[in-house]
C-alpha cells in the first residue's frame, strides 16, 4: 500500500515537472524531454493508482496501456525530434521561436487598401 | 455478421489498408488507396447511417467481448453524421489533391522541394482519415487516446509536408501543442480508471462521474482538448500551422482535425458527464461559451487584419471555433434557472444548431481553403494583393470562395444560416439576448473578412502577375463542397432527425 | 381551364425562370453576345407568362403553395396569393421592359456577362420574395437579394462605385442580420412564421407579453425599414444611385425599396394584423416615421442638381406613402398604400429609363444641363413628363390614383396630419418635378451634348426608348382604367373583396 | 515488516523526482539527454517494485533505451551541425540552451511553488481517493482462459483490446511516415558506405551481440504468451541489434526509398488488420478470432509485429537525425509563398507546372 503511495505522489510530481518543463523551456529537445517526462509521471499514475491484485500483481489493464503508451510515446519522440532537427536546419536554431501573441503580417489590411487607393 | 460491424469496421480498416496501399508508391497505387478509404468511408458512413435512422444507435464489441473487457465501437446519429461529413469533405480533398500535387510518377518530384509532399501526402492523410473515422466511432477512452495520437502525428506530418521554415515551425508547434494535449486527457483518463475502474464512455456515463476526481479528470481533459481544439485562448498554434500547410492539407486541418477533438468534448460534457443538467454545471457551461465568445470576436478581428489570404482563413477558423462551444450555454432549456435534477433538459435546437455548425463549417471551409489554395497555385503566392483580379481568371474557384463565405457568415440559404437560426432560436427562446448579439455580431464580422478577399479578387491591376493554369479538378472540387455547404440549408430535417438518435442527453 | 393552371409547382417556376438563366449566363464567355440576350429574353418573357398564368388561377380563385420543411416547423415555401401577385406581376412585367432597356444601355461595355447573371438573380431574389409563404422564406430571398444587387451597383468598378457598394452593404447587411434576429426571436415566442392575412399572431399571446412583441416588432421593422429607406436608415439609397440606369431602375421601382416596403406590408398585414399592430401602438410608430420621411425626402429632393439624386431622394419619399397607407387602419388608405406600390413602380422606373437615356445619348446628368432636351429626345420626355405628372398626382394619371385613396383614408383617419402631409408632398412633388418638365421643354439649349444617338431609327437606339414609352403608357393606363377589374387598383379591390386584407 | 522496501521505494522515488528536476533544468544537452536514459532506468526499477516486469522490461528496452538513443542520435547531430558553423547563430550554441533566462532564486523558488501545489493538488486528489473494487482484473481473470494466452497482459493487449494494439501500430507507422516525410530520400546515416565494415570493436561487438539479441528477441516474442514479454520488448531488442549493425557497417542504411524495408514496417499492420477482416468474416465481429484458432493467430500477429517494430525502430534511429542540411534552393522559396516550393523563381519562372499551361 505504502509503495503505492510513493509513487503515486512521484507519479504527480515528475508529470508536473515534465509539464512545468515544457512550459517554461524554449529549446525543443527539452519541450520534448518535458512531454516525455510528463508521459511517464502519468504511466506511474496509471500503474500506482488503481487496486492492485491479491498477489500486488498491478492491474493488467493498465500495464497494458502504459505498455501501449510507451511505445505510443516513443513514436511522437521520434517524429518530434526529426521536426526539431528540421527546425534548426530550417531556421539555424533549434528554438520554439516566440510569436509575440496574434502576430499580424502586415499593419492591417484596412490601411493597405486605403494606401493603394490613394 | 451485423451490418454494424461491417460497416463500422469498413470506416476504420478501409482507410487503413488504403494507407498501407499507397505506400507501395507510384500513381496507380496512390490513387487506388484514395479510392479504397473514400468508397468504404463513404459506404461505411451511408450504411451506419441506414442502420442508425431505421433501427437506432448501433455498436460492435471489437474481439467479441464487449464493455468494459473489450472495446465497443458506438455509432449514434452523432457519430455518422461526422463520419458522413468526413467521408464528404475528404473525398473531395482527396481528388483535389491528385491534381494539387501533380503525378507523383514524375521524375521531376525527386528534384522539386515540394515533390516529398507530393510522395506522402496520401499516405499521412490516408492515416489521418482511419484516425478520425476512429475517434468517431470510439467508445472507450483509451481507444480515444491512442486515436488522438494518430491524429496528432499525422496533422502535424500534414503541416510539416510544406518545406518553408515558416511551414516546418508552426508543424512543431502544432506537434507540441497536440502531444501536451494527448498527455492532458490521458492524465483524465487514469484518473477516471483510478476512480472508476472502466474505459468504456457509457460505463463511466452509468456511473454518474460526479465529486472531486472526475471534476479534475474533466478539466485536464477538457484544457487538452481544448488546446487541440484551438479553443480561444488556446488558438495561438492554429493559424500558423493551418496557413503554412499545403492547401489540401489546410483543407482538411480546418474542416476535420479540429472537429474530432471538439467531438470527443462534445461526448465526455454531454454524454458522460451531463454537466449542467444539475444547477451546478451551468457555470461551467457558461465558462466555455465565454471562451467561444471570445474566440468569435478575436479570431474575427485578427482575420480582418491580415494580409495573406490562407492565414486569414485560418484565423477565421479560429473565429468559427468559438461557434462550436457558444452551444454549450445555449443547452440548458432554463436559462440562468437553478433546476433541480431530472427537471431539465438540453434544448435541441442549440444542440442540432451545434452539430449543424460544425457540420456546414467543415463544407464551407474546405471549399474555401481549397479555392484559396487554387488562387495561390496560380499565382505562386499568398498574400491578398498578389490574388488582384483573380476572380476574373478563376471565377469558379472565385464563386466556390463565395458560396462557401456565404455559408461561414451564416447567409442564407446555407448550412450555416440553418446552424445559426437554430442557436439563435436557443438563444432567444430562452432570453439569452447576449448570446443572440454575439451569434449575430461574429456573423457580420465573417461577411467584412470574406468581402475583403472577395474585394482583392475582383480588383483589377494594371501590371498583371505571372499567372499559371489550373487543373480543372482543382476548381471543380472546391466548387461541389461550397455547393453541399449551400444545400445543406434547405433540408436539416433529417438530419437534426439523425441527430436526434442518441441526442444529447446523457448516456 | 388550362390544366397547368392548378400546377402548385407554378411559383417554383417563376423563381426557377430567371435563376436558371442568372446561372447559366454566369457560365458564359463574354463575347456570347446572342445566347446571353437570348438568355435573358427567354427568362423574363418565360417568368412573364407564368405570372400571367398564375395571376389567372387567382382571379379564377386559385392559390398557390409550394414548400418543403426546413426545419422542425419552418418550411421553405412559396405561394401565390393575392398580394404576392401584386407585387409578383409589376417585377415581372418591369423585368421585361428593363432586360430590353439593359441590353441596348450596356451594349459594347465590360463584364456584361457578370453583368446579366446578377440582373438575373436580382429578380430571382424579388419574385421569390414576393411569393414568400413565411417570414423564413421571406428572409432567405431578401438576404439574397442583397448579394445579387452587390455586383450591380459596384459595376462599373470605380472608386465611387465601390464606396457607394460598401456603404450599401453595410447598412443592408446590418439590417438583414437584425431581420434574422427578429426573425428568429418571433419564431422563439410564437411559434410560427406563416403569413396569414390578417394577421397570424395570436392577439391574447401577445397581450402577454406585450414588450417581447414590441422589441420584435421593431427588430423585424428595423430589419426592413433600411431596404424601403425609411428616414433615418436612407442613407445608403442616394450614393447608390451611382449604378448604371437600368439598375437604378430596378433598384428603385422593382427590387430593393419594393422588397423593404412589400416587407413592411407584410409585417403589418400578415404577421401582425392591422388591428393587433394598432392596438399595440406601432402601427402610428410606422405611420410616423413614414410621414416624416415623405417630407424629409421630398424637401431633400428639391436642392438636388443631379437628376438621378433628385430621383433618388424622390424615391425616398413616394415609397413611404406605401407604409403610411398601410399603417393607417383603414380599408381606403390600405388601398391606396397597396395601389401606390404598383404605380410608384412603374412610373419611377420610367423616370429612370429617361435619365438614362439622357446621360447616355447626351451625357446630360444635371437638372440644370437640361435645357431644351425635349426638342432632341421627345418621346423621351413625353414619357418622363408623363411619369412626373403621375408622381405629383395630377389626374387622371396613375399617382392620382394612389393619392386619391390614400386622401380619402387620411381623412377618414384620427390623425389629423395625414392629409396636410400628404398636400405638403404633392406640393413639393410639384416643386421638383414641374421645373425639370419645364426646363427640358421650354428653355434653350445649355449645355454640350455629346449627342451618340442620332440616325438610330427611333430617336435614339429603340432598345433605351422603347421601355421608357412602354412604362409611361403603362402608367397612364393604370390611371385612366383604373375602372377596370385588371388595372392594379382593380385587383388591389379585388383582394380587399374576398378578405385577403 | 522490515523497513527496507520503505527505503527503496524512497530512494528510488527521490531519485526519479531529482532526475526529472536536474535534467530539465541543466543547459547542456548532453547532461539532459544521460539523465533522461538514467531515469528511464530508475523507472524500470520502480516498475518491478510495482509489480509490473513487463513493464519495466519495456521501459528499460523502449523507455530508456531506444527513446534514449534517439536523443543521443539527434543530440549528435545537433552538435555536428555546429561544430562546421562559424557563424554566431549556430555555433555549437545549439546544444547548450542559451535561451534560458537567469532568475532570482526568489521567482525560481515561486515558480516552483506553483507547479509544487499543483502537483500536490493532483497528488492529494489521487491518495484520498477512496478505494474500490479491482473491477477488470476480476473480468481479465475469468475471460483468461478464452484468450487463447495465460499471460493476462497480452491477453489484454493482443486480444481484450486489440484493437488498442492495432492502433498503437498505427502511431508507430504514423511516425514512421512522418519521419519519412521530413526528409528528401537521399542522405547517409552516421557512416561512408565506403567503411562499410571497418570499425574493429563494433564489429566484434556486434557478431557477439546480435545473434544473442536476435535469439533473445524471437524468445521473449514466444514467452508473451504466458509469462514476461511480448512483441514490444522483442522488437526493441531486435531493434537494437540493428542499430548496432548499422553503426557497425555491416548493414546498409535502411531508407524510405527501400520497397523492402517499406514492406517489413508495415507488415503487423498488414497482418494484424487480415486477421482482423478474417475474424470478421468468420466471426461476425472484427478482431473476434475463430474459437481455437486464438493462440495460433495471436502468436502470428505477435511475430509481425516483433518484425515490424524492429525494422521501424531501426528507421526512425536512422531516419530521423537524417534531415538534409539546408539547402540553397530551399532558401529561395519562402518569400513565394507557396508551401510546397513547386515555384522556384530567381527569374521568376515556374520550374513545375509550366508544362500544365
Amino acid at each position: 500500500m505504502s509503495t503505492d503511495l510513493i509513487y503515486l505522489v512521484t507519479g504527480a510530481g515528475v508529470s508536473m515537472l515534465g509539464f512545468r518543463g515544457f512550459v517554461t523551456r524554449a529549446h525543443l529537445f527539452w519541450k520534448i524531454l518535458g512531454i516525455n517526462l510528463m508521459g511517464s509521471g502519468i504511466f506511474l499514475i496509471l500503474i500506482a493508482a488503481p487496486p492492485r491484485l491479491p498477489g500486488g500483481e498491478a492491474d493488467p489493464v493498465p500495464q497494458a496501456m502504459v505498455l501501449t503508451g510507451i511505445v505510443v510515446a516513443l513514436s511522437a519522440t521520434a517524429l518530434a525530434l526529426g521536426v526539431a532537427l528540421r527546425v534548426a536546419v530550417r531556421t539555424g536554431r533549434p528554438y520554439l521561436e516566440e510569436e509575440a501573441g496574434d502576430p499580424v503580417d502586415h499593419p492591417t489590411a484596412a490601411s493597405e487598401i486605403r494606401r493603394e487607393m490613394e | 455478421m451485423t451490418d454494424v460491424a461491417l460497416w463500422s469496421t469498413a470506416a476504420v480498416a478501409g482507410p487503413l489498408l488504403g494507407a498501407i496501399l499507397t505506400l507501395v508508391r507510384g500513381r496507380l497505387f496512390t490513387q487506388l488507396g484514395l479510392a479504397v478509404a473514400a468508397a468504404s468511408s463513404l459506404l461505411a458512413g451511408l450504411g451506419l447511417t441506414r442502420i442508425v435512422a431505421l433501427e437506432g444507435p448501433g455498436r460492435h464489441l471489437l474481439g467479441g467481448w464487449g464493455a468494459p473487457l473489450g472495446i465497443e465501437l458506438l455509432a449514434d446519429g452523432l457519430a455518422v453524421i461526422m463520419l458522413l461529413t468526413t467521408a464528404g469533405v475528404g473525398s473531395a480533398v482527396s481528388l483535389y489533391a491528385t491534381a494539387y500535387f501533380g503525378d507523383v510518377d514524375d521524375p521531376g518530384m525527386d528534384v522539386a522541394p515540394g515533390g516529398r509532399a507530393a510522395r506522402f501526402f496520401t499516405p499521412v492523410w490516408l492515416l489521418l482519415w482511419t484516425s478520425l473515422n476512429g475517434v468517431f466511432l470510439s467508445g472507450d477512452l483509451f481507444n480515444l487516446y491512442v486515436n488522438l495520437e494518430i491524429l496528432g502525428l499525422s496533422a502535424a506530418a500534414v503541416v510539416t509536408l510544406a518545406v518553408t521554415a515558416k511551414a516546418t515551425l508552426a508543424g512543431m508547434r502544432y506537434l507540441l501543442v497536440s502531444l501536451v494535449g494527448s498527455m492532458l486527457f490521458l492524465l483524465g483518463v487514469a484518473l477516471l480508471y483510478t476512480a472508476y475502474g472502466t474505459l468504456s464512455l457509457e460505463g463511466l456515463a452509468a456511473a454518474g462521474p460526479t465529486g472531486v476526481v472526475p471534476a479534475v479528470a474533466l478539466g485536464a481533459m477538457t484544457v487538452g482538448l481544448a488546446a487541440k481544439t484551438a479553443l480561444f485562448p488556446l488558438h495561438a498554434w492554429l493559424p500558423p500551422a493551418h496557413s503554412a500547410a499545403p492547401a489540401p492539407g489546410s483543407a482538411l486541418l480546418s474542416a476535420l482535425v479540429v472537429k474530432a477533438s471538439f467531438y470527443i468534448i462534445v461526448r465526455l460534457w454531454l454524454h458522460v458527464y451531463g454537466v449542467g443538467l444539475v444547477g451546478a454545471g451551468e457555470g461551467a457551461l457558461l465558462f466555455l461559451g465565454a471562451l467561444g465568445a471570445g474566440a468569435v470576436v478575436w479570431g474575427s478581428l485578427l482575420a480582418l487584419r491580415q494580409l495573406s489570404l490562407k492565414r486569414l482563413i485560418a484565423y477565421s477558423t479560429v473565429a468559427q471555433i468559438g461557434y462550436l462551444f457558444i452551444m454549450f450555454p445555449l443547452l440548458p432549456e432554463v436559462a440562468g434557472g437553478v433546476a433541480q435534477e431530472g427537471e431539465m433538459g438540453w434544448r435541441v435546437d442549440a444542440w442540432g444548431g451545434g452539430i449543424y455548425h460544425a457540420v456546414s463549417h467543415a463544407f464551407a471551409k474546405a471549399a474555401m481553403f481549397l479555392a484559396a489554395g487554387t488562387m495561390t497555385y496560380a499565382v505562386a503566392d499568398d498574400s491578398l494583393p498578389s490574388i488582384s483580379g483573380i476572380a476574373h481568371r478563376l471565377p469558379m474557384s472565385f464563386l466556390a470562395f463565395g458560396l462557401g463565405g456565404l455559408s461561414l457568415a451564416g447567409l442564407p440559404p446555407s448550412g450555416g444560416f440553418v446552424a445559426k437560426w437554430l442557436m439563435l432560436s436557443a438563444a432567444l427562446a430562452t432570453d439569452r439576448w447576449l448570446w443572440a448579439g454575439i451569434i449575430a455580431l461574429g456573423g457580420l464580422l465573417t461577411i467584412a473578412y470574406v468581402l475583403l478577399v472577395m474585394r482583392y479578387a475582383l480588383e483589377v491591376r494594371e501590371t498583371p502577375t505571372a499567372f499559371r493554369s489550373v487543373p480543372r479538378r482543382m476548381e471543380w472540387t472546391a466548387m461541389a463542397l461550397a455547393l453541399t455547404a449551400v444545400a445543406l440549408g434547405f433540408r436539416a430535417v433529417e438530419i437534426l432527425d439523425l441527430l436526434d438518435v442518441g441526442g444529447a442527453a446523457p448516456w | 381551364m388550362i390544366p397547368i393552371l392548378d400546377w402548385a409547382l407554378l411559383p417554383l417556376l417563376v423563381v426557377l425562370s430567371s435563376f436558371v438563366p442568372g446561372i447559366w449566363i454566369m457560365f458564359l464567355r463574354e463575347d456570347q453576345h446572342g445566347l446571353r440576350t437570348g438568355l435573358n429574353m427567354a427568362g423574363a418573357i418565360a417568368k412573364f407568362v407564368l405570372v400571367i398564368l398564375m395571376l389567372q388561377g387567382v382571379a379564377m380563385g386559385l392559390s398557390y403553395e409550394w414548400r418543403i420543411e426546413v426545419l422542425p416547423g419552418i418550411a421553405f415555401s412559396l405561394v401565390g396569393d393575392g398580394l404576392a401577385l401584386l407585387f409578383v406581376t409589376l417585377s415581372a412585367s418591369l423585368w421585361l421592359v428593363t432586360t430590353v432597356y439593359a441590353v441596348g444601355y450596356l451594349e459594347g461595355s465590360p463584364h456584361r456577362t457578370r453583368f446579366f447573371s446578377f440582373f438575373s438573380l436580382c429578380v430571382t431574389a424579388t419574385t421569390g420574395l414576393a411569393m414568400a409563404g413565411d417570414l423564413f422564406t421571406f428572409v432567405i430571398f431578401y438576404e439574397a437579394l442583397t448579394w445579387a444587387t452587390y455586383p450591380l451597383i459596384v459595376h462599373r468598378g470605380s472608386p465611387e462605385a465601390i464606396r457607394a457598394g460598401r456603404l450599401y452593404l453595410i447598412y443592408t447587411l446590418t439590417a438583414g442580420t437584425v431581420l434574422v434576429v427578429g426573425a428568429v426571436a418571433l419564431f422563439a415566442e410564437a411559434g410560427t412564421l406563416d403569413f396569414v392575412p390578417g394577421g397570424a399572431l395570436d392577439p391574447e399571446a401577445v397581450a402577454g407579453a406585450p414588450v417581447r412583441y414590441l422589441v420584435i416588432f421593431f427588430l423585424l421593422l428595423g430589419g426592413l425599414a433600411v431596404k424601403a429607406a425609411l428616414v433615418p436608415l436612407h442613407g445608403w439609397l442616394p450614393t447608390a444611385m451611382v449604378a448604371p440606369a437600368p439598375v437604378s431602375a430596378l433598384l428603385h421601382a422593382v427590387a430593393v425599396v419594393k422588397a423593404g416596403a412589400f416587407g413592411v406590408v407584410r409585417l403589418l398585414h400578415s404577421i401582425f394584423g392591422i388591428e393587433l399592430a394598432t392596438e399595440m401602438g406601432v402601427a402610428i410608430v410606422v405611420a410616423m416615421g413614414a410621414g416624416f420621411t415623405i417630407i424629409y425626402g421630398s424637401v431633400r429632393a428639391l436642392n438636388q442638381d443631379d437628376l438621378k439624386r433628385r430621383l433618388a431622394f424622390s424615391t425616398v419619399s413616394q415609397l413611404s406613402y406605401v407604409a403610411l397607407g398601410v399603417a393607417l387602419l383603414l380599408p381606403a388608405s390600405h388601398i391606396g398604400g397597396l395601389v401606390h406600390l404598383v404605380h410608384q413602380g412603374i412610373m419611377k422606373i420610367t423616370l429612370f429609363f429617361c435619365a438614362g437615356v439622357l446621360s447616355e445619348v447626351l451625357g446630360v446628368k444635371r437638372v440644370s444641363d437640361m435645357g431644351g432636351v425635349g426638342r432632341r429626345l421627345p418621346l423621351t420626355m413625353g414619357a418622363f413628363s408623363i411619369a412626373a405628372l403621375g408622381m405629383v398626382g395630377l389626374p387622371p394619371m396613375a399617382g392620382f390614383i394612389s393619392k386619391w385613396y390614400l386622401g380619402i383614408g387620411g381623412l377618414g383617419s384620427d390623425l389629423p396630419w395625414v392629409v396636410p402631409v400628404l398636400l405638403a408632398s404633392s406640393l413639393l412633388n410639384a416643386a421638383y418635378f414641374l421645373p425639370i418638365v419645364r426646363t427640358a421643354w421650354f428653355d434653350d439649349r445649355n449645355s454640350e451634348w455629346k449627342d451618340s444617338g442620332r440616325g438610330a431609327f427611333l430617336e435614339a437606339d429603340w432598345r433605351l426608348v422603347l421601355p421608357a414609352v412602354t412604362t409611361a403608357l403603362l402608367a397612364l393606363g393604370c390611371g385612366l382604367l383604373a375602372g377596370s377589374e385588371w388595372s392594379p387598383l382593380g385587383w388591389t379591390l379585388l383582394l380587399v373583396e374576398r378578405g385577403h386584407l | 515488516m522490515s523497513a527496507l522496501p520503505w527505503i527503496l521505494d524512497g530512494v528510488v522515488a527521490l531519485l526519479l523526482i531529482g532526475l526529472a528536476y536536474r535534467l530539465l533544468d541543466t543547459r547542456d544537452l548532453f547532461e539532459a539527454t544521460v539523465l533522461y536514459i538514467a531515469f528511464g532506468l530508475t523507472l524500470s526499477l520502480a516498475w518491478v517494485r510495482l509489480g509490473a516486469a513487463d513493464l519495466a522490461l519495456a521501459e528499460a528496452a523502449l523507455g530508456a533505451g531506444v527513446t534514449g538513443a534517439l536523443f543521443l542520435n539527434a543530440y549528435q547531430r545537433l552538435a555536428r551541425r555546429g561544430e562546421g558553423r562559424t557563424d554566431e547563430e549556430s555555433s555549437g550554441l545549439t546544444v547548450v540552451d542559451d535561451r534560458v533566462d537567469e532568475v532570482s532564486p526568489a521567482a525560481a523558488l515561486a515558480s516552483y511553488g506553483v507547479w509544487g501545489l499543483i502537483a500536490g493538488g493532483l497528488a492529494w486528489v489521487l491518495v484520498t481517493l477512496p478505494a474500490r473494487d479491482p473491477i477488470l482484473p476480476v473480468l481479465v481473470d475469468a475471460a483468461l482462459e478464452d484468450a487463447g494466452v495465460s499471460n493476462p497482459i497480452t491477453a489484454v493487449l493482443l486480444n481484450f483490446r486489440a484493437y488498442d494494439t492495432l492502433l498503437e501500430i498505427v502511431v508507430l507507422v504514423a511516425a514512421m511516415v512522418g519521419v519519412w516525410s521530413l526528409d528528401r530520400g537521399s542522405r547517409e546515416f552516421a557512416r561512408n558506405p565506403a567503411d562499410l565494415g571497418d570499425e574493429p570493436i563494433l564489429g566484434a561487438l556486434s557478431r557477439l551481440v546480435v545473434p544473442l539479441a536476435g535469439l533473445t528477441a524471437v524468445y521473449l516474442t514466444w514467452t508473451g504468451a504466458y509469462a514476461t514479454g511480448g512483441a514490444f520488448q522483442a522488437g526493441a531488442l531486435a531493434a537494437g541489434a540493428g542499430v548496432l549493425l548499422v553503426a557497425a557497417g555491416f548493414m546498409r542504411p535502411v531508407t524510405s526509398a527501400a520497397p523492402f524495408t517499406r514492406a517489413l514496417g508495415v507488415l503487423a499492420l498488414v497482418v494484424f488488420t487480415v486477421v482482423g477482416l478474417v475474424s470478421l468474416f468468420w466471426t461476425g465481429l472484427f478482431l473476434d478470432y475463430p474459437p481455437g484458432a486464438e493462440y495460433g493467430l495471436i502468436l502470428l500477429v505477435e511475430g509481425a509485429l516483433t518484425v515490424s517494430i524492429a525494422v521501424i525502430l531501426v528507421e526512425l534511429f536512422v531516419d530521423v537525425p537524417a534531415i538534409p542540411e539546408d539547402d540553397p534552393g530551399l532558401r529561395v522559396l519562402d518569400p513565394t509563398g507557396d508551401p510546397l516550393g513547386r515555384v522556384i523563381s530567381p527569374d521568376g519562372a515556374f520550374i513545375r507546372g509550366a508544362e500544365e499551361e
